[in-house]
């Protein structure tokens, strides 16, 4: 069955239609792209789905369950996991805190932050070991205490990551996370990926422009223009649809030409 | 002066306290060529205001600009703000002592509408603040100084993108509000008279005014401080004075709860995805 | 912060030091800054430094110096806690003379507690009532039932009030009211204001619609009388009478109200016009308001009780100071009368045109 | 000595408010303009059950703490939803009303009047006398405050409120109930002024509306700010030295008409140099922004 779905979304901002009946799956433990131009509507997809915009119309389905009257914290809690284009990092905090923030243990309770139970004090500290084994494996174990501002941007973006991770989400919003980094940097973050798929189970909505890396990560791709899914398929047949190479490929193989 | 704050506020969503110090100063100002040296008001009137805009932009300049450069966000701005207004007003108070100053003394000439009573200077601040206005207006829309303003205010993430200087144009902002602020300053001190801390109250007065008029749209501002002065007069005819403050305030909460993009604003307050 | 506690220590090693010579100290506990801060220095804080003065030309208490050390309590309680320790504490004065009423309340129990004289020119009687406290200034209540009698004594039916929301003009409107309703007199409307309002049209406006003959005006800083008047003939409200406050005649009120001021009818503590051209007037430039007289007297009759009372016993002094008669100064001969409040009278008194004052009786 | 006893016991009330404000502002990112009033509604509570029901501070504290909470609740529902400035007005507007209520109920507040003659604090049948037994206790209960504050903060809690003020929409969809957690802490503020109040209650045995105007509220900003936000040593420091400043200024002999416009232009002055140079205060961690 499909872990997330959603069905005929239409969005619009005084007056311009940003969304108009978007409806796909996303099938569970898979890599489901979404791809289209700048200002298809991507993003607001995601905002829709991760409740930080409300939809004139359509729903949004979580393993089952319908989502879009939920708060943004209500759906996070239910495992949906969100990442933003710009890291959005809490610059004020440290690299630790900044990874704990996206923890929701017992102690981020007030009255547990007083009383730290043996119950939440046990959670707390495995969250803690948890959270820096995350961000050792992007390399940054080291600077857990360092201001997060202080880090380059690949580090940011990897932290933002590390941050959402920490939610231990079922359902991972990736919003272009390979913008702004190099080669190895997207190497290493595609490799993080499969094996969050593979070995977590985790499943992955990405929005990406990157064609490389949508073709060599996912398994499924839906093709976003001007607010319509305009072709949806497996990767290896979207590749040669018509409005895929039209929307991309084509001018890229301009692009290679010149 | 409410008008004053919000193209200010709107522009450079300052929490622009610092307005009340260049109110003062230019109430001060009119004082001391009035009732002082004894100008004719066709000199002082000018000078007033281009010296509030100097002050404004000055300011501006010498504060605001810096702090952005530093990354400074609404909050440190927003002290910064209240310091220089705490700053002038005991500087005033040192210079010119708390007794309240005048540049005239006795009643106005009365007109009689039937039941109500105007005095000559309700009229001139009704015409004044409808001509003030309507330049306002048109520059605005007309000029391209004036859109450069409506395209920051509207979007100060892409106004550069589009080719505004965005410190220019703040620095204009500022002239302008100042400008404004003085005119109220100067009808304020025909009416009543300057006080070192005369300021500070009116700036608040008139963030209500913008916010229940609905920020981002100036009408918006007139009609606020219309409304609010209304509240404040009618309160009185429904209940013992002495609760009029608390009523007025009681009343503009329960619209902020409401209605927090004021009356006319275009700009809802939907949290930022 | 280390520099600023230093400077603490400094100054208690000061003060100490000082307590150890001869001089009597008295403590000024009063406003030098906010909105009222000059019409304070002109009618508190001067005239009181001016007693001191005087005592010392005549040589001091039995020889020995009067020192007054003003600290400025902003007129707020909290501060004027601080100010009575520090006072009483550091500087050990042997007296405070403080005329705000909530920094004197603040004062009283600490005062009490070390057993220091409170002098006060504050209008609310709630000092009066201390072992320790002695009030110069006839109290609020007092002047309202002096505006009803001026009222009952012009057989007036109709009359309002517009007054400040503080404490004792709260005090003298509601004593007004109650002597008003005793000889059967309504009072048809009772507005008020918040301090340092400049705009009373709305007030206005509603009393001008109850139409009464006599309009009592109470406020604490001068120029709110100067709006009130104005604004009252911008709306062309002009009542019969108007009756106010001895503050009315502070230069302020003609700054901003002009000629409007002549006629209006003021409760006034009775200064005597001789000591005013002779003592105060030459060495301060202006004339002294029943403040100003008031805050002299406070200090001359205390300082003139503490000679006589030849012991330096701050009970003695202040029982002295109550019983102490034949004390002639800026209000002419009064006394405590073995009281704790002054018995002093109003008179009734009309603003003449061009400043003067003529007293009705 | 006296004197000094009063300053620290001035002292620790404020910094009891302005380890408030510091959860409110310096952690939540929320400029409340209401704290001054809801000090005094603690105050008025307090002092009214010890005048008309004779309890002792026990009781008057819970009576504090339990006025000021609803009342903060209240206003916390209201305002919360309210975006920077606007929240900056809405909490202005709700100070004013409370002051206008302290002004104006008279038959419970005894309006600009005051309420006069609170006795000494009594504790379990023993009294605490004025002077070093109080300060003991007023600086017992600050300290108890300061670290329920660390506690608060040095758990992940501490870690929301700040992710809530850095950037709301990330916080929420990493699982914060934005609201909630601003309501909570504004009612854990609104709970921490009670202990203040109280304290100032017995301390000032006399109590009177001028003392809680929104000017106050600006004192414990600029107390907070000169300290430095999101530090403790920071909530001690900035109060000490807007107490003792200008009280060391009465010892160099600068007391009288002018000095007091001097020390305020001053401490504007360092308001505006402090945002240019440090904006995180002397001893903070979280510079304003």
């Amino acid at each position: 069955m499909s872990i997330l779905e959603v069905k005929s979304l239409s969005l619009s901002f005084g007056g311009l239609r940003v969304l108009n009946e978007v409806s796909f799956a996303v099938e569970a433990g898979t890599i489901t792209s979404l791809v289209g131009p700048n200002g298809a509507g991507k993003t607001s997809v995601f905002n829709v789905i991760s409740r930080l915009l409300t939809p004139d119309a359509g729903e949004v389905w979580l393993e089952g369950q319908r989502i879009d009257a939920l708060g943004p914290h209500e759906a996070a809690r239910r495992g949906l996991g969100r990442m933003f284009q710009d890291p959005r990092i809490f610059k004020g905090l440290s690299v630790r805190e900044n990874a704990l923030a996206g923890a929701r243990i017992r102690a981020n309770h007030p009255w547990h932050a007083l009383i730290r139970d043996r119950r939440t004090a046990q959670e707390w500290s495995e969250t803690e070991t948890r959270v820096a084994g995350i961000l050792a494996e992007f390399g940054l174990g080291t600077r857990l205490s360092e201001r997060a501002e202080d880090l380059s941007f690949a580090e940011q973006r990897f932290l933002s990551f590390a941050r959402c991770l920490a939610g231990e989400p079922r359902v991972l919003l990736l919003d272009e996370p390979t913008v702004g980094l190099d080669i190895r940097a997207i190497a290493n973050f595609t490799e993080r990926l499969r094996q969050l798929v593979r070995r977590d189970g985790i499943t992955v909505l990405l929005v990406e422009h990157n064609m490389d890396v949508v073709m060599a990560i996912s398994d499924c791709v839906h093709l976003l223009v001007q607010g319509q899914i305009v072709a949806s398929g497996p990767t290896a047949e979207i590749r040669r649809h018509a409005r895929m190479i039209e929307a991309y490929l084509g001018d890229r193989h301009v692009a290679q030409g010149a | 002066m409410a008008v004053g704050f919000a193209i200010i506020y709107n522009t450079t969503r300052v929490f622009h306290l610092a307005h009340g110090a260049v109110l003062t100063c230019a109430a001060y100002c009119f004082y001391v060529t009035v009732a002082v040296s004894g100008l004719s008001l066709l000199v002082a009137v000018p000078i007033t205001v281009a010296v509030a805009a100097a002050l404004g932009c000055f300011i501006e300049f010498c504060v605001y600009a810096p702090l952005r450069r530093r990354g400074a966000g609404p909050a440190a701005l927003m002290i910064a703000s209240l310091g220089l207004l705490v700053l002038f007003q005991n500087l005033f108070a040192i210079v010119f002592s708390t007794d309240i100053r005048t540049v005239r003394s006795g009643g106005l000439s009365i007109f009689q509408f039937g039941a109500l009573t105007v005095t000559s200077l309700h009229i001139v601040i009704a015409i004044v603040t409808v001509c003030v206005f309507a330049v306002l207006q048109l520059f605005l829309t007309a000029t391209k100084q004036g859109r450069a303003i409506r395209a920051l205010s509207d979007n100060p993430q892409l106004a550069p993108v589009v080719g505004i200087e965005v410190e220019r144009t703040y620095l204009l902002v500022t002239a302008i509000g100042s400008g404004l602020a003085a005119v109220a300053a100067i009808l304020l001190t025909w009416d009543l008279g300057v006080q070192p801390e005369m300021g500070f109250l009116i700036v608040f007065y008139s963030a209500v005014a913008v916010v229940v008029g609905g920020a981002g749209y100036l009408p918006g501002a007139l009609l606020g401080a219309v409304a609010f002065g209304l509240v404040q007069q009618l309160s009185i005819w429904q209940l013992d004075s002495r609760w009029q403050n608390g009523a007025v305030f009681a009343v503009v909460l329960i619209f902020l709860a409401l209605r927090p993009q004021g009356l006319f604003g275009s700009r809802l307050n939907v949290r930022r995805a | 912060m280390k520099a600023s506690l230093l400077l603490v220590l400094a100054g208690i090693a000061y003060g100490t030091a000082a307590a150890a010579q001869e001089p009597i100290k008295i403590g000024l506990s009063q406003i030098a800054s906010g909105p009222y801060a000059d019409y304070w220095n002109r009618q508190v804080n001067k005239p009181a430094m001016l007693a001191i003065d005087d005592r010392n030309a005549k040589g001091g208490v039995n020889g020995r110096k009067v020192v007054g050390i003003l600290e400025d309590n902003k007129g707020d309680a909290t501060t004027g806690a601080a100010v009575a320790h520090k006072l009483i504490e550091i500087d050990k004065v042997n007296a405070i003379f403080v005329a705000p009423t909530p920094p004197a309340l603040a004062a009283l129990p600490i005062a009490e507690a070390a057993g220091v004289p409170v002098l006060s020119t504050s209008t609310s009687p709630k000092i009066g009532q201390s072992p320790w406290g002695a009030v110069a200034q006839p109290p609020a209540d007092r002047a309202g039932i002096g505006y009803a009698k001026f009222v009952a004594e012009h057989g007036l039916k109709h009359v309002a009030s517009i007054a400040e929301d503080n404490d004792s003009v709260a005090i003298s409107v509601n004593a007004f009211r109650s002597a008003l309703a005793k000889s059967g007199i309504e009072l048809v409307d009772a507005e008020t204001y918040k301090a340092g309002s400049q705009d009373f049209t709305a007030q206005l406006t509603k009393i001008r619609a109850a139409q009464p003959e006599l309009l009592l005006m109470q406020s604490a800083s001068a120029a709110s009388y100067g709006f009130i008047l104005k604004q009252m003939a911008e709306l062309d409200f002009r009542p019969k009478y108007i009756i106010t406050y001895y503050q009315i005649t502070d230069p302020q009120v003609r700054q901003v109200a002009g000629d409007l001021v002549n006629g209006v009818y003021f409760l006034q503590v009775p200064v005597d016009a001789e000591w005013n051209a002779r003592v105060f007037k030459p060495r301060m430039g202006y004339d002294a308001d029943g403040n100003g007289a008031l805050a002299y007297d406070a200090l001359a009759i205390y300082l003139d009780a503490y000679a006589k009372a030849g012991t330096d016993d701050p009970k003695t002094v202040r029982q002295t100071m109550l019983d102490y008669q034949g004390y002639k100064g800026a209000v002419g001969a009064w006394g405590y009368n073995g009281q704790a409040v002054t018995q002093l009278q109003f008179e009734v008194a009309q603003v003449a045109p061009g400043g003067g004052v003529t007293v009705i009786h | 000595m006296g004197y000094l006893v009063t300053l620290l016991t001035i002292i620790s009330i404020y910094t009891i408010l302005t380890a408030s404000m510091d959860l409110v502002l310096g952690y939540a990112g929320m400029f409340s303009f209401v704290h001054a009033a809801l000090y005094g509604v603690g105050a008025y509570a307090a002092a009214l059950v010890v005048l008309k029901l004779g309890l002792g501070l026990g009781a008057a504290f819970l009576a504090a703490l339990a006025v000021t909470v609803l009342v903060s609740l209240v206003t916390a529902v209201i305002t919360v939803r309210l975006e920077g400035d606007y929240f900056i007005l809405g909490t202005f507007c709700v100070a004013n009303v409370i002051s206008s209520v302290m002004d104006n109920w008279t038959d419970v507040t005894n309006g600009a009047n005051g309420l006069y003659g609170i006795p000494p604090a009594q504790l379990f049948g023993w009294t605490i006398a004025p002077g070093v037994p109080f300060l003991a206790v007023t600086a017992l209960s600050a300290a108890a405050v300061l670290w329920l504050k660390h506690r608060l903060v040095s758990a992940p809690f501490g870690i929301c409120l700040q992710a809530v003020r850095e950037d709301e929409a990330v916080a929420s969809v990493l699982g914060n109930d934005v609201r909630r957690v601003r309501i909570v802490i504004f009612a854990i503020g609104g709970a921490i002024t009670a202990v203040a109040g109280t304290l100032l209650a017995f301390y000032l045995r006399f109590l009177d509306p001028t003392t809680f105007t929104f000017a106050f509220t600006i004192f414990v900003w600029a107390a907070l700010f000169v300290g430095g936000s999101v530090s403790t040593l920071g909530t001690v420091v900035g109060p000490a030295i807007l107490v003792l400043f200008p009280e060391a200024l009465r010892f160099v002999g600068l007391s009288g008409t002018h000095v007091a416009n001097v020390q305020q232009a001053l401490y504007g002055l360092l308001l505006v140099v402090l945002m240019m140079y440090r904006p995180q205060g002397f001893f903070g961690r979280h510079a304003m922004r």
